[in-house]
C-alpha cells in the first residue's frame, strides 16, 4: 500500500477542505450524486455526510441552493430567481448553407444587390434567405443602387460585426489570408488569372 | 575567438532525423542548445560552422533538404567569411550586429517555446478546471436562435471563391488578334494590291497603337500573309533582316 | 408608465439580494457571461459589477472560485481538486506543436499578423494552424494593420483566456520577463535587413 501513503489519511483533513472537495465534485457533476458517489471520488475514508449538511447550510438563502431530492444532492438555482434564468433558454441552429453563404458575400461586396449577391454564388437567392438575414439582424437595406429598376442593396450591421468579433468590415480576411489561414485548398488555374479581390 | 573548440559533433541522429525540424531556424535553435551557454552569449561563427557541417552531411547522405535551409546555410556562409574577414568600415549593416541578431532571434524562439509550455501547463478548462456539470435552463419558454460562427463565415466564402477550381483552363482572349480575323480582312483586299504595300500599314483599326496589341495585329496579319502566299494569290517581299514587309497581288502567270 | 412601476426599483434591492441573482445566473451558465449580459438578465437598472467584486470575495479558497477572464466572468472548480474529477474531464483535441506555438506568438505579441508569426517561429504558418485555432475560438480577427497591403492581424479572445484560466492578456505567464528581454518589442531594425525569410 505505497500509492496510499502519498493520499493524506481522511484524519489529516480539515472540515473546511472536505467542503471545498464536496462542493467542487457536486458542481462538476454531470448529474445529482449519491452519497455513496460522492464518497467515491474522495480521498479514501472520508464521510461526505457532515460536508453536505455544512454546505446545505452555507448555501441556504442563497442565489444557489445545494438540494436533496431522493438520496441524490446537486445544486440547483434557488426557486424564487429561476425566472432569470428564462433568457438562457434559446435553441441554437446552424445557419443553412445558403444563409451562410449570402452572408459571406454582402460582408465582402456589399452594398450588394440581389443579382450581385446570385452572380457570385452561381444560383438564385431566395427571398426567406434574405429575409432571415434581416431579422438576424446582421444585414440591413443599404441605399438602392442608381441603375435601371433602382434595385435594393444589402449591407452588414454593426451586429453583425459584433457577433464574428470583428472590429470593422476592412478587418475581414482577403483570399491570401484566408489561404495562409488554412480556409482554402491549393491555389487554383482561375484565382492565377487573378480575380478581383471583394472591395475593402 | 575561435569557434572549431566550441563545436561539438553533431550527432548522427540529427543528420537523419532531418524532417523532425520546423525550418532552419528550428533547426540552429537545437544545434545551438549543445554549446549550453545563454543564447545571446552564443559563439554565431561556431554556430555556423555546425550548421554547414550539417547540411555537407545531409548531402553526403543524399538527403533532399528544403530550399530555406539551403537559403540559411548559404546566408550563414556570408557571415561566417563576413566574421572572420577584417571589417570594411563601410560594410552596412556590421557582421557582429547580423551576428547579435540572429543569436537575439534563437533566444526569442526558444523563449516563446518555453512560453508555449507553460501556457499548456496552466490548470485549463475541461481538464485542471470544470464549468458547471449540469447548466441549469428552464424548460418553458424556448426560442430558436440562428448562429453561425467566424469560422463558418470565412469557410463559406472561400468555398464560394473556389468553387470554379477545375474550369477548363481558357486564355484571357482580351488583346488576341488571330491569323482567321487577319484573314478574314486581307483576302478581300488583297486582289486590288497590284502595287507593293507594307503590312504595317494595314494593321486592322485600334490595333496600331498600344504595344501588346501592335504585336499580336502585326504577327497575326504576318501569318495571314504567308497563307495567302502559299495559296498563290499574293508574293510577299522584304528588302533586307527586319525591313518593311511587303505584300501585293500574285500577277497571273 | 404603469409597466415601470410594477418593477422594483433597483434602490429598493439589497445587496445581497443582488448578490444572490448574479450568482444565480452565473450559476446556471456554462459558457463566461459578459457583465453586459448579466446585466440584461438583472433587472433593469441594476450594475452587477458591484456584486462581482463581492461574490469573487466569498468564493475565495472554496471549491468552486468566480473567475474573470477579459471581459466575462464564470464559476470553475478550483485547480488543486483536479483529482478528484477525473471522472469529469473533458476530451480535448491535442493540439500540434505548430498550433500551440503559434497561439503562444498570437497571445504574446498579439495582434499579430501571419508575416510576424512566422518571423518569430521561423518558418511558414502551415494550412489549418490558425483556422483551429479560430475554430476552438482562442483566436479572432483584429484591426487589419496600417501598412502597405493592410494585413489581417490575429488576437486572443477571452473563451482562450478562460481555457488558461487567465484573468487578463497582462496574467500570460513571464509576460514581464519576456518583454524585459525585448522579445515582444518591435522588430529590430536589422531583422528588416538580415535573416533570410520563411517561404511566403
Amino acid at each position: 500500500m505505497i500509492a496510499d501513503a502519498m493520499i493524506p489519511e481522511p484524519r489529516d483533513l480539515a472540515p473546511e477542505e472536505i467542503d471545498r472537495m464536496v462542493e467542487a465534485i457536486l458542481f462538476a457533476a454531470l448529474a445529482p450524486l449519491t452519497v455513496a458517489e460522492i464518497a467515491e471520488r474522495l480521498p479514501p475514508g472520508c464521510d461526505p455526510r457532515p460536508a453536505l449538511l455544512r454546505l446545505q447550510g452555507t448555501y441556504e438563502g442563497r442565489g444557489v441552493n445545494l438540494l436533496r431530492a431522493g438520496g441524490t444532492y446537486a445544486f440547483r438555482t434557488a426557486p424564487d430567481l429561476r425566472h432569470l434564468l428564462v433568457r438562457e433558454v434559446v435553441e441554437t441552429r446552424r445557419l443553412s448553407r445558403a444563409a451562410i453563404e449570402t452572408l459571406a458575400v454582402v460582408a465582402y461586396h456589399g452594398p450588394a444587390t440581389r443579382a450581385e449577391i446570385e452572380e457570385v454564388r452561381g444560383v438564385s437567392v431566395s427571398r426567406g434567405t434574405l429575409d432571415q438575414l434581416v431579422e438576424l439582424g446582421w444585414v440591413r437595406l443599404g441605399r438602392r443602387r442608381p441603375t435601371p429598376g433602382r434595385p435594393a442593396t444589402y449591407v452588414t450591421t454593426d451586429a453583425f460585426l459584433d457577433h464574428f468579433g470583428l472590429e470593422s468590415p476592412a478587418d475581414l480576411p482577403n483570399l491570401a489570408d484566408l489561404r495562409a489561414a488554412g480556409f482554402l485548398g491549393d491555389p487554383t488555374v482561375q484565382e492565377a488569372l487573378s480575380l478581383p479581390d471583394p472591395k475593402p | 575567438m575561435d569557434g572549431t573548440a566550441l563545436a561539438p559533433a553533431i550527432p548522427e541522429t540529427l543528420v537523419v532525423d532531418v524532417d523532425g525540424f520546423e525550418g532552419p531556424l528550428d533547426l540552429l535553435l537545437t544545434l545551438a542548445r549543445s554549446q549550453k551557454v545563454d543564447l545571446r552569449e552564443i559563439s554565431i561563427l561556431a554556430l555556423a560552422r555546425q550548421y554547414l557541417a550539417f547540411m555537407e552531411r545531409a548531402a553526403r547522405h543524399r538527403i533532399e533538404l528544403a530550399a530555406d535551409y539551403l537559403v540559411m546555410a548559404a546566408w550563414l556562409a556570408y557571415l561566417k567569411s563576413r566574421l572572420l574577414l577584417p571589417e570594411e568600415p563601410s560594410e552596412e549593416p556590421p557582421a557582429e550586429d547580423l551576428a547579435r541578431d540572429l543569436a537575439l532571434r534563437l533566444a526569442r524562439l526558444e523563449a516563446m517555446r518555453d512560453a508555449a509550455r507553460q501556457l499548456l501547463d496552466r490548470p485549463r478548462l475541461g481538464r485542471d478546471r470544470l464549468a458547471r456539470g449540469q447548466p441549469e435552463t428552464a424548460e418553458d419558454t424556448r426560442r430558436t436562435e440562428f448562429t453561425a460562427s467566424l469560422h463558418d463565415l470565412l469557410s463559406a466564402y472561400a468555398r464560394l471563391r473556389t468553387r470554379d477550381d477545375f474550369r477548363p483552363f481558357a486564355f484571357d482572349r482580351v488583346g488576341v488578334y488571330t491569323m482567321e480575323q487577319a484573314l478574314d480582312r486581307l483576302r478581300p483586299l488583297i486582289g486590288d494590291w497590284a502595287d507593293w504595300n507594307d503590312l504595317r500599314d494595314w494593321l486592322p483599326p485600334g490595333w496600331a497603337e498600344s504595344g501588346s496589341r501592335r504585336r499580336a495585329a502585326t504577327a497575326a496579319t504576318f501569318a495571314a500573309a504567308l497563307e495567302l502566299v502559299r495559296e498563290g494569290l499574293a508574293e510577299i517581299r522584304q528588302d533586307a533582316d527586319f525591313a518593311p514587309i511587303h505584300l501585293r497581288a500574285r500577277s497571273a502567270p
